[in-house]
C-alpha cells in the first residue's frame, strides 16, 4: 500500500518530523482558499507515482488564484494513467540545500537501511547507479534501531562526499540528523513499511530540517496492522489504483494472485515458481503470454474455476494453458474440475492441461475424453497452446 | 549423508494441533520422519497424532530432546514462533508460513543470528533427505528418492517438479531445500551450497531461482571463487515485467536489481551451467554425473 | 519521582492497559458527584506510600452520600505522616483472582526483570521472603523488550506454582498475558522508571485483566525527560512530600545531597562513600551522627557555606564534623573557606575539621589558628567530636 | 603488571573538549597516560591538549590506534558515547560521567555484552596502574604509587584515602579501580577480583564495597570458592537507613537487600577479614604481606 504525500505527511507529523505547513485541496475553490491562509504555494497533485513535476502536476502559486487556476488545471489530469483526486498547497520554503533520507528494505542485509546522500531531489536509484559513493548507509539492528552514534558516523560519511557550501555547520548538521533519523525509522517500524522516504530533505536557509516531499509504502503482508490507514487510502483509492492495470485492479477485488502481461495466451498454475516457468515456456515456443496465475499450493475444484473466469476477463485471450504440479492433490479431481469449469462457463478457446503427480494417467484420460488436450510435459503443452493460438489467429 | 536433515533429526511442530500442521506432520511421520512433539500454547500436557503437545518449545525441547522445528503457525505468530524455537536451542527452524509481515521477518533474522540457529524460509516447502526417510515442510513424500543431486530453490512447486523430474531419469537427492519466495529469507542459495559442498553424499547441486534481489548473483560469486562441485542453474521469471510481484512477495524485479537476465548472466559467468527448462536440467545432471 | 495512584493509572491508560473507571476527587462534594456516575465504588487516598488500607485510607461506598462521607473523612487523614490531596473513587471489580504484576530494575542483572505472581494482592518483598518459587520472572533484554513467547513461559512458569482453580483457561491467559507485559514493559522504558507495578492485577469473574492499584517510579536522574509529568505532580507536590523528612525537603530545594538521620553530630564530607564512612565512625565512638551530607567532588569554599548552613537548621545538632579528602583541591583553601563560613555563620557549636591531600599542613595550621579543631586522622576527629558533644551535653 | 590498563594503553578521550574533559585530560597526561586522540562530534579536524580531535571513535581509532576510552560526557549522552566506543572495538571505556538515567545504562551494558568490551563504570573516578604510570579518571595522581595491592572500590573518595594510606605505610598499587556507585555498573567486584587473580603483580587486594545491591555478597561467593590471594573487605554505610539513598544513586537499602550487616556477614563467612576502618585496612594490609 501506497500512502499518497499528504498522507505520508500526517504521518510524518505525528512522529514528529517537521514538514511544510499545507493544506489539502480537492476542488479549485478549496485551493483558493487555502492558498490565502498560506500564501505563496506550491500546489501538487497526489498520485502514487513519480514523475509528476515532469508532468505538470507540480506548479507555483504567488496568489489564490494562481492557486485555484493551478488546482484547477492539475485536479483534471492524468498522470501517467493516475487521476488526481486532490491537490497539496504547501508554503514555499527557503531552499538552502537539498538532501536525500530514506528508510528501505536491503534484501541482501535482510534489515532496513538508512540512506542519506547530500545528492538530494534526484531520484536514488539514479544516483546509486551513476554516483554510488555519494550514499552513505546503515544498517540498524532491528530492536535497538538506529543509535545516535551511528546516525552520526552515516552523517559525517554521506558529508564526506558532499560538494560546495553547507548550510549547516558539522556539529548542529550531526546534532539535528540524530532525532530525524530516528523518527523516520521508527515511522518505517510503526507503520511496518517497506520504504520511508523524504526527497528533498530541505535545509532551508534558516538551518531548519524540514520534508520536501514523503513517500511511504505499508508492506502488503502487514495491512491487517493497520487497518485505519487502510480505511483512510479508502477515500482516494479509487483514484489511487485509477492508473493501475484495470484488470489487475479486478484481480486483487476477487482476492487472486494475477499479473497482466498483454500478451494472448493465458496462464494458470499452482505455485510462482511454476508459474512463471511456464510463462517462460510459453515465450521460448513463441507465444506470448497474457498473464501471470497462482492459484497456489492445494488447487481446488472451485479455485480452478474461479481462475479460469479471471483469465477470461481479458479480451485478448485467444487460448489458455493450466499447469498443475499435483503434489497432493489428485489429478483426477483437478481433471474433473476442469472439466466442469469448462463447461459451466462454456469455454470455447483453446484449453491445453498439463497435469502430473498422484493419479496423473487417470486425469489425463478423463481431460481426453472430455475434450481438452493432456499434455504429458510442460514444454509440449506449451508448444501446442501455442501452436493452436496462432493457427486460429490465421 | 545429507544436509541439514538427517535420520537423527527429532523434529517437533509448532502448530501442530492446527488443521495444515496436522495433516503435514501425518505426512512427516508417514514418509519417517521421527516427530517427537507438538507445540500449541494452551494446549499443553495432551496429545495429538500420538504424540505429546507442549505449551512451549522450551518444555518440549526439555521432556523429547528435539532438535529441529517445523512452524505452521498463522503469519501473525510465526516471527514468535521462530525466534520461541531458536531460543529453546534448536539449531533447524523450517517456517512454512506464508504472508509474514517482513519486518517481523527482519526481526527474526536478526535474532537467530545472535543465536546460531538456521532458519529455513519462511514462504518454503521445507526440505526432505529422502535417504534419511525424514522432512520437514510439505514437499510431498512421493517426490523423494534417495541419490547423489542436492536441490535447492525458491518455489515449491518447481521443486517438486525438478525432483520428480530428476526421479522419472533416475537421479535421486541427497536433500532438496525450498529456501522461500521471501524477500527476507533465513538460509541462501550461498548457505546452502556451502552446505551441500562438504555434504559426501552430494555429487551434483540443482540450483533454481527466480527474478528478484540478489541471492543468486551472490551464490554465483560463491561459484566463481572455486566451488568443488557441479553446479547445474535454473531462473524462472524471464519474462516477468519490472515492478510487479509475480506471486512470491520476493519475485519482483526493483530498479536495477532482481532481473532474470542479470542472474542467468552472473551464473554464466560463475561457470554455471543454466538450463532453459526442467527436461534441460534433467539432461545436464545425466551429463555431469556420467563425466564425473 | 513517585506517582500517585491515579497519576500511575493515567499511565496505564494511555499505554493501553486497562484500569476500573475512576474519577479524582478533591473534595467530598466531587467524590458525592462522581459516585453518583460511578455507582458504588471504593474511595482511596491519593498517597505515594503503601499501607494506606490498613490505615484506613481505602473504604467501599455503596450511595453517593456514603462516598462524600468516605471522602470527607479520608481526605483530613494523615498516613504515616502525608496529607491526602485528593481521593481516587473506582467502580466495585467482580474480583475472581488477583496476581502480581511488576516491572522493576534487577540491580544484579543489570536488566530490567518483569515478575509475574498468582500470589497478589501482598506486599511483593514478603513473598518473595517467604515463597519466593511463586514468582517467576523474565529478565528481557532491554532492546527486544518481553518476546510473546518469553511472556507465555513466564506465564506458566507462574501458573504451575498457582493454587486453586483458574478463574481463565490457560490458552486464553496465555493470549491475554502477551499484550498486557508488553505494554507495562513498554510504559517503564517510555517513562525511564525503574518500578511499574501492577498489584493487584484482578481477573474479574467475566474473565477481563484490570489494574486495580497502579505504582510508578519514575528514575530521578531521568527526570529531566519528563517535565510534563514533573509539572503534573507538582499540583499535588506539596501533600506527596507532605510524610518525608521536612529537613530533607528543604535540602532537595537548596539543592543538596543529604539525609536526615536523627542524631546530634551534623557530619559533612565529600564523597558518597567518605560521607558514609564518616557516619560509621562517629557510631563506632559511640556518637549519633545527625545527618548524611556529600558535598562532592571538587569543593568550593561557597559549597561549603552552603553545607553548614543546611546542617545548622537541625536544632539537634551539637557539633560538627567535616571531613574532607583534598583530591584536587588545595588544603590551604578548604581552611579558608571553613574559617570564612564559621565567622559568617556565628557557628558557635564544636566544629573538628579532618582534611587530607594538596597542602594540608598549611590548612591544618590555619584551622588551628583561627580556633577551629583540626585533626590527623578521621577516626581521631570522630573521636574528638563525639567527646567534645557528650561533653557540652552534661 | 597490573590490571585492564597498562603503559601500552593508548587511550582516547570522548568529551575531551569540554572542562572537565580538558582539565582532567591535562591531569592524566601529566601522570604519564598515552592519550593519543579526543573524540567530540563536530570538532574534528582540530587539536585539543597537543591531541588530535576526531568527529567520532571509529575515525580516531583508526587515526591512532587507540585502545582504551575514557568517557566524560554530559549524562544525557553518556550511554550512547559508551556503546560507540564499544562499537569502535575498543576493549575497556570508562565512564567517569555521573546521573545517568539507569535505563539508558541498561541499554549499555546489554549493547556491551553483545560485543565483548569491559566498562568500568559509570558514575566512578576511573582506574589508575601506577606501575605502569598510565591511568584513565579523575584519581588523583598524587595518591598512586606502584605496588603489591589491587585495590577495588565503588566510591571515589574512598578509594583516593585509601591509596594514600596504604601509600603512607609503603603498599603501592598494582592497579585501583573505583567501580562506581550507580546501581547498574559495568564491571562489578566479582569481575575485577578474577582479574587481580590472574594478575603476578598483585598480591592482595582491598576490596571496599558499600550499601546496596548485592555485588558484595556475589563477590563474597566467588572468593568462597577459593581465591587464590588475600582480601580484605571494607563495608561503609553501616549506619545508614533502609530505603534512603546514600548520595550514592546505588548506595539504598531496599527491602531486604543491600545492607552492611548481610554484605560483611557474607564476606566474613567467605573467610574476608573485614576492617572497620581505613587505619584497619593497613593494619591487615601489613600483616598480611608480612606474613605472606
Amino acid at each position: 500500500m501506497k500512502l499518497l504525500e499528504h498522507q505520508a505527511k500526517a504521518q510524518f507529523r505525528s512522529e514528529g518530523i517537521e514538514c511544510p505547513m499545507g493544506r489539502v485541496a480537492r476542488t479549485p475553490l478549496e485551493a483558493e482558499s487555502a492558498a490565502r491562509e498560506l500564501g505563496e504555494v506550491v500546489v501538487k497533485a497526489q498520485v502514487p507515482i513519480g514523475g509528476r513535476g515532469k508532468a505538470g502536476g507540480v506548479k507555483v502559486a504567488r496568489t489564490p488564484e494562481e492557486a485555484r487556476d493551478a488546482a484547477s488545471q492539475i485536479l483534471q489530469m492524468e498522470i501517467r494513467g493516475y487521476r488526481v483526486p486532490a491537490v497539496l498547497l504547501e508554503e514555499l520554503l527557503d531552499i538552502g540545500q537539498e538532501l536525500y533520507l530514506g528508510v528501505t528494505l536491503d534484501r541482501d542485509r535482510r534489515r532496513l537501511a538508512v540512506l542519506l546522500s547530500f545528492a538530494g531531489g534526484m531520484e536514488i536509484e539514479d544516483v546509486a547507479e551513476r554516483t554510488p559513493e555519494k550514499i552513505a548507509k546503515l544498517w540498524p539492528d532491528p530492536f535497538s534501531g538506529p543509535l545516535p552514534f551511528e546516525i552520526r558516523q552515516l552523517t559525517l560519511n554521506a558529508l564526506a562526499s558532499a560538494q560546495g557550501e553547507q548550510v549547516l555547520e558539522r556539529s548542529r548538521l550531526l546534532g539535528m540528523m540524530v532525532p530525524l533519523v530516528q523518527r523516520l525509522y521508527q515511522l518505517c517500524q510503526r507503520l511496518d513499511a517497506t520504504l520511508c522516504e523524504i526527497n528533498p530533505l530541505v535545509i532551508t536557509r534558516s538551518g531548519q530540517l524540514i520534508a520536501g516531499d514523503g513517500k511511504v509504502e505499508v508492506d502488503q503482508n502487514a495491512e491487517y496492522r493497520h487497518q485505519d490507514l487502510v480505511r483512510e487510502l479508502g477515500g482516494d483509492a479509487e483514484a489511487a489504483s485509477s492508473g493501475d492495470d484495470q484488470l489487475e485492479v479486478e484481480a486483487r477485488r476477487r482476492g487472486l494472485t494475477y499479473v497482466h502481461l498483454g500478451g494472448d495466451i493465458g496462464v494458470i498454475g499452482n505455485g510462482a515458481g511454476l508459474v512463471m516457468n511456464t510463462l517462460d515456456l510459453v515465450k521460448q515456443q513463441g507465444g506470448s503470454p497474457a498473464n501471470f496465475l497462482d492459484i497456489g499450493g492445494g488447487a481446488k475444484a472451485e479455485v480452478v474455476r474461479q481462475a479460469l473466469e479471471m483469465v477470461l476477463l481479458d479480451p485478448e485471450v485467444r487460448g489458455i494453458f493450466v499447469n498443475i504440479f499435483g503434489g497432493i492433490t489428485r489429478g483426477d479431481e483437478v481433471a474433473k474440475g476442469l472439466i466442469q469449469a469448462r463447461d459451466e462457463l462454456q469455454i470455447k478457446l483453446p484449453l491445453v492441461v498439463r497435469m502430473t503427480g498422484t493419479r496423473e494417467e487417470e486425469g489425463r484420460r478423463l481431460l481426453e475424453e472430455a475434450g481438452i488436450i493432456p499434455a504429458v510435459s510442460a514444454p509440449e503443452a506449451a508448444r501446442r497452446v501455442v501452436e493452436m493460438v496462432a493457427g486460429a489467429g490465421r | 549423508m545429507s544436509i541439514l536433515l538427517n535420520s537423527e533429526s527429532r523434529v517437533l511442530v509448532q502448530g501442530m494441533t492446527g488443521s495444515e500442521g496436522t495433516f503435514h506432520t501425518q505426512q512427516m511421520i508417514e514418509f519417517g520422519t521421527n516427530v517427537v512433539a507438538g507445540v500449541s500454547p494452551g494446549k499443553g500436557g495432551s496429545q495429538h497424532l500420538g504424540r505429546p503437545v507442549f505449551d512451549s518449545v522450551a518444555e518440549a525441547v526439555i521432556s523429547t530432546g528435539a532438535t529441529v522445528s517445523g512452524v505452521f503457525v498463522p503469519p501473525a505468530f510465526a516471527a514468535d514462533a521462530i525466534m520461541e524455537a531458536a531460543a529453546a536451542g534448536l539449531q533447524l527452524v523450517v517456517c512454512i508460513t506464508e504472508l509474514i509481515p517482513v519486518n517481523d521477518m527482519v526481526r527474526a533474522r536478526a535474532y537467530l543470528a545472535s543465536r546460531g540457529a538456521r532458519l529455513v524460509g519462511p514462504n518454503c516447502p521445507g526440505l526432505m533427505s529422502p535417504g534419511e526417510r525424514s522432512k520437514v515442510g510439505i514437499i510431498p513424500n512421493q517426490n523423494g528418492r534417495p541419490g547423489p543431486v542436492g536441490v535447492v530453490s525458491r518455489s515449491g512447486t518447481l521443486t517438486y517438479e525438478i525432483m520428480q523430474s530428476l526421479a522419472a531419469a533416475g537421479y535421486g537427492q541427497s536433500t532438496a531445500v525450498g529456501i522461500g519466495g521471501d524477500p527476507v529469507l533465513g538460509l541462501s542459495f550461498s548457505d546452502v551450497l556451502e552446505l551441500f559442498a562438504s555434504d559426501p553424499e552430494t555429487e551434483l547441486v540443482v540450483m533454481a531461482g527466480e527474478i528478484g534481489g540478489s541471492d543468486e548473483e551472490r551464490a554465483a560469486e560463491l561459484i566463481g571463487r572455486g566451488y568443488p562441485k557441479p553446479v547445474v542453474g535454473f531462473i524462472s521469471g524471464r519474462t516477468a515485467p519490472p515492478g510487479k510481484r509475480m506471486g512470491h512477495a520476493g519475485a519482483i524485479i526493483s530498479g536495477n536489481t532482481g532481473s532474470a537476465a542479470s542472474k542467468v548472466a552472473a551464473l554464466e559467468r560463475a561457470g554455471v551451467e543454466v538450463a532453459d527448462t526442467i527436461e534441460q536440467i534433467v539432461e545436464r545432471v545425466t551429463a555431469r554425473l556420467r563425466r564425473g
